[in-house]
């Protein structure tokens, strides 16, 4: 019997209609929107939090504020280069900034950060210099920073494994009998990866002291998020027996404090915490990618009324923590900073073509020696006057 | 449309919605194929016309989509899967080698795997890691499995309307460099065996062999020989699994030399299956050994050094002297 | 800067000692019983239960007594057909009758079945004769039945991956707008695997009409299910967004009403659901195990009190449902099966050489071809008093 | 201990135990390998004697083991996995070859990943589907990876002790069906360079060149034709990436015939590699092709099929045979 034969006999009570039914329910789950943490309105305004609260002083909060704003630039500035031809690709961070300084500033000197590859301004936090971020982009290297310089590792692209790593280095942290945290960033299309899966398994089963950081920033490239999950991500945490906790992920103050606390859970031995940054990719997914394919500027535009750097100007200025003059020189640093990473990326050495064969292994390998003997004879070849013919 | 010029990305689109329109049992599945068409716009307009029931926008899961389309074979239909990149096949290497593979065997024939996993592979586009890789090999060891890769337009329509009537599971890689490139498709054409290899060009003197993007680099290489006098012959295989030994063999017979092409590494790739068991069919034809190239033992490098990992035309013609030197 | 001089680096307030309490809440929240669903004690009385309730006539009764054990006897006679040296493993489902005679009998003739490797009740159920089951076991075959004979797939070994395909099985059942369901067996141990989380993300998003039934006897081979998770595994389902209840899973009552409404639930096209069964895998995880090794005798002796087939044998006899005739015939009717069995198992041809080249593929491939006719040739020469030299 | 004879399981104990008690940092991984100590015993009392926090049971995920390793080894541990059988490494697949592989290269060097993955592989122990298959080169294709094999007690402790020192990634592939074999062990000896291949047997007329559990046939194969006359040489390789092709040129330099034997399929195996760099640097000496003996194209077969399967001593001779004769 053919599969075929077997499906064609069966009642056909289910319709088209069922598979409405049910995608209005998924619907109905995601719309009656969760508790989010907030502690910064969308105006700006200061609110309270019962679980969360946070006590920064005015240079602190301008601090957040100039990371925010520096962020952006330098986000700008890598658009601009990679439409100048000078990268690539890029993926921008632009929404995001809130959920990436709130979350990066919560983390010690020894924690250790396990990024995709769109935390510019974790990276920032860390103080990764930012033009060191652009050589992938650009083509020369597949990122080739020192992660133990700044406890920041490398970019992953392939969805998902670096939450793994996370969990495994922060075993190892847990052996060491260190108090540092982990923290692993990852999307909301990331959510459906096996890895990510397993990676809240062996923390939870370890105990592992690690921040699952995930930015919903509403899109995986062009799929929504519905495409992912029926229920709000935060939630896939408690099925694995640790918290999650959904929060404004374009208030920086709410992304500090929540952070904060779930690192402070995973430095007293309590394990792992899933954050969930509700936030908005109001770019293109890379410099390759043409949103209006799929998504409507409306939506773009609601969200740009939540933008993380206005509302806390506002909030600034509201209280008086940031004068004229601030803004003033926050726009010239910007400015410099722009400068000096255009600059940076445009002197950025092409890579010695003998680099393919260079790290390949740490301790040698017979046929890269072979191959890369192979390749400078022939390249030398080109050298001599001599004809093609003659290359051996 | 019978005869017209498409890119060969247009001519998958075209086989896409043929294949659509021809069999209700058909589906496409993958990430980004609904309303963005994919990131290579391979899918475009597919789910506006055939609907989301049967372009399918899955979760970003490349196991799940795998094992899923496994379970919609067992149903019946013929799921046409695609992985974005060929860097990202690996999270459902799994299912492809464990399950797909092994499904029809394991039930001796009782139940079939439909199933055509479409990947965008090899280098040339200036991309970032991941996203340039030639696994074929990989695939092509995996017995249960077809490894198949067109280089024109015509064979990208043909090959997949072929894949999709297959009941066997096939690997579909897309020469991604070659998206772009126009060539003619008859619609209408009566397509010849989809692992039959294609001559195409002749020649006495080497045999340059290949298949997807490189076969445009050997085609250019044969002409630059031609000027110099040397007649080189292009086969281009279409098939890394089966293999059209036999067509190899006859051109191998008469050139007595043969180079062979490919992107992917050359340490374990297809270069060494084909130089092993041509020189055992031609031992006393063969004037030199087969020379290999292909990528180096090393990972793909970043964008700015890929023209120096990738075999082009002087690394090919440096082949085709050093052969004809022996 | 090497990683471990940044590991000395840093201070040492992590202690072993909070590892244990990590492990010592993971452990309280594993004790801390959640609801399970039961309708009849270990002792054979029938209890009430808000939600899941049943109905079924003393016939029904002796049928599910009766399926569970000729089930208990046919697997008993393949542990004793493997240590006469006819089958090569056997994997035993000793203690969880209930569980897969419970589930099995809930599902309707178009509801279609994705087992693992020791879902012999359930095989039992769906019709497959059992003889078959062996196959494999012996090494004639890899499976080999038709999984459209009684919708039953073949048995699968690597853990978690028929999860994935009773969803897209479940998937393509709504597509063709039919009303039959799909169960999807798995381990506790292979609720770890990302395929699981997968099929649960899949069946989620696509609303997919399928039942995912974990039969968690607690042991993955030897490690405990607290190595899987740290909270029940029926609460993992929450977080993608539907159902899980666990259920006394030596009660073929509960399992059967527990089965049957998560069925209905799929075929009212409200989604997947999650059912554990709590259970216990009485006896070696395959003939080639040792469970002495890492597990105590007292807790197979405390799961012994709980057997299955007793406590519905208590119940039988209490209510009068069934008399010593009964007993004394399916007492015959087992040892018939095993006769069957036996001489089934005894009289099964070995494969033909050359069937390791049939089905490789459904549509020939010129390689396989050449290899068989090679090998026929090979083979043929032995026939030949021809020297082996001559072979060519 | 010193000098004794062991099992080659027993051998691979000893070395965890060495490698466990010499360096801290060193831990064991895997499924079942604390209390049960593995399902071959492999890790016996490895876990009793150092502890839950050095030997550790892990969940059953294959991708999570291998993940969580490499985040191990980025904080500076030296984790040894086990994979419970080589049909079970697919989940871990995605790890091992788009990070595992490729973390140093993509650290410019600046990250090691000193990560052992021990893969019991191979089949002739009666076992069902996905517990006896020799996949490999999947992995040897990788670049970024090491891949060996010992094929006797000696060689499992100490390239194991090798593999565990150095700071790539190593693919251990352990002859399952050779675990029970006994052989000598000298656990103060000054051991060889890990890579070399070892010439196990010397022979003039012709080399066979395996790994693995295939030495032990070559071996028999080569003593039962001595017995007919002829002078057969084996090469057990150790190492399937690298490849030592200088000793196996030397000794075809000297047979003039070469003979591959693995169990993995021939399509796309090691055997192609070897063959097709062996006859471009033995053109001219070579008498015959390099023959290949080795597994079908086709999924490894249910128990009863595997002798056919395999390569034993009369495929092998068979090989000779036919490469003596051209
Ligand atoms: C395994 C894998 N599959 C596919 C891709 C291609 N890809 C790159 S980014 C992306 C979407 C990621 O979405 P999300 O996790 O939400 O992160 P975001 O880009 O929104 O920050 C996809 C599909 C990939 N990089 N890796
Ligand atoms: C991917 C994979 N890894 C490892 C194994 C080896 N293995 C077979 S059964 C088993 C334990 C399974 O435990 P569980 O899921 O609880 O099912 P149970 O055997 O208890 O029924 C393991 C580790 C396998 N079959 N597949
Ligand atoms: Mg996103
Ligand atoms: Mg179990």
């Amino acid at each position: 019997m053919t599969v075929e034969s077997t499906a064609a006999r069966k009642t056909t009570r289910r319709s088209s209609g069922t598979k409405r039914t049910a995608s209005a329910s998924a619907k109905k789950s995601q719309t009656s929107e969760p508790e989010l943490v907030q502690l910064l309105t969308p105006e700006g305004e200061r609110v309270q939090h019962p679980e969360y609260d946070i006590d920064l002083s005015a240079d602190e909060l301008r601090g957040l504020y100039r990371d925010m704003v520096l962020t952006r630039r330098f986000d700008a500035e890598a658009t601009a280069l990679q439409r100048q031809g000078e990268l690539g690709l890029w993926a921008s961070l632009l929404g995001q900034e809130a959920a990436q300084i709130g979350s990066g500033r919560a983390l010690r000197d020894d924690d250790y950060v396990f990024p995709t590859y769109r935390e510019h301004g974790v990276a920032w936090c860390r103080g990764v210099d930012p033009t060191n971020l652009l050589g992938m982009f650009r083509g020369v290297n597949h990122g080739g920073w020192d992660p133990n310089s700044n406890n920041f590792h490398l970019y992953t692209i392939v969805i998902g494994s670096q939450t793994l790593h996370a969990t495994g280095y922060a075993m190892g942290v847990a052996k060491d009998g260190a108090d540092s945290a982990v923290i692993a960033y990852f999307g909301d299309g990331a959510s459906s990866q096996g890895d990510v899966a397993e990676s809240f398994t062996f923390s939870a089963v370890y105990n592992a002291p690690v921040v699952f950081f995930c930015q919903n920033n509403q899109w995986a490239i062009s799929e929504p998020t519905e495409k992912q999950t029926r229920v709000p991500l935060y939630q896939r945490a408690q099925g694995f027996g640790f918290p999650g906790v959904r929060v404004d992920g374009n208030d920086v103050l709410a992304c500090l404090a929540v952070t904060r606390s779930a690192l402070e859970r995973a430095r007293r031995g309590e394990g792992p915490t899933l954050v969930e940054a509700f936030t908005y990719r109001m770019g293109a997914h890379t410099t390759s990618d043409d949103p209006t394919k799929y998504r409507a500027d409306e939506e773009r535009e609601a969200w740009e009324a939540k933008d993380p750097i206005l509302r806390l100007k506002a909030y600034l200025e509201r209280e008086g923590h940031a004068d004229a003059a601030f803004f003033e020189a926050l726009e010239q640093e910007s400015e410099a900073l722009g400068k000096r990473v255009r600059e940076g990326v445009r002197s950025m050495p092409d890579p010695d073509h003998m680099a393919i064969f260079e790290n390949v292994y740490a301790d040698g390998h017979a046929l890269v020696d072979e191959e890369r003997a192979q390749f400078a004879a022939y390249q030398a070849s080109f050298a001599d006057s001599a004809a093609e013919g003659e290359v051996k | 449309m019978a005869v017209q010029k498409l890119p060969l990305a247009k001519a998958i689109n075209e086989s896409l919605r043929t294949a659509l329109e021809n069999d209700p049992k058909v589906l496409i599945m993958g990430e980004d194929v609904g309303k963005l068409g994919g990131v290579f716009r391979v899918t475009d307009g597919l789910q506006k016309d055939f609907g989301e029931d049967r372009v399918i926008d899955t979760p970003l899961a490349e196991s799940g989509i795998v094992g899923t389309a496994i379970g919609l074979a067992l149903r019946g239909y013929r799921p046409v899967v695609e992985i974005q990149f060929d860097g990202f096949v690996f999270p459902a290497y799994d299912q492809i080698v464990t399950q797909l593979a092994k499904m029809h065997a394991r039930a001796l024939g009782k139940v079939k795997m439909p199933v055509v996993i479409r990947i965008p592979y090899g280098g040339g586009i200036g991309a970032v890691e991941h996203h340039s890789e030639s696994p074929e090999a990989l695939f092509a060891h995996v017995a249960g499995l077809k490894v198949i890769s067109p280089s024109t337009s015509s064979d990208a329509y043909w090959m997949l309307q072929q894949a999709i009537q297959s009941d066997d599971p096939v690997i579909f890689f897309e020469p991604k460099r070659r998206y772009w490139d126009k060539s003619e498709v008859d619609t209408e054409a009566i397509p010849g065996e989809l692992h039959r290899a294609r001559v195409a060009r002749e020649g006495t003197d080497l045999t340059l062999a290949a298949y997807g993007p490189m076969v445009k680099v050997c085609l250019e290489a044969a002409a630059a020989a031609q000027e110099e006098g040397k007649s080189v012959e292009v086969v281009d295989l279409r098939s890394m699994s089966p293999i059209d030994f036999d067509t190899i063999q006859a051109s191998v017979e008469k050139t007595r030399h043969l180079v062979v092409v490919h992107e992917a590494p050359v340490f374990y790739g297809s270069g060494a299956e084909i130089a092993a068991r041509i020189t055992e069919r031609c031992f006393y034809h063969l004037e030199a050994p087969v020379l290999r190239v292909g990528g180096y033992h090393a990972p793909y490098p970043p964008a700015r050094l890929e023209e120096e990992y990738l075999p082009g035309l002087d690394r090919v013609l440096d082949a085709v002297d050093r052969s004809l030197a022996y």
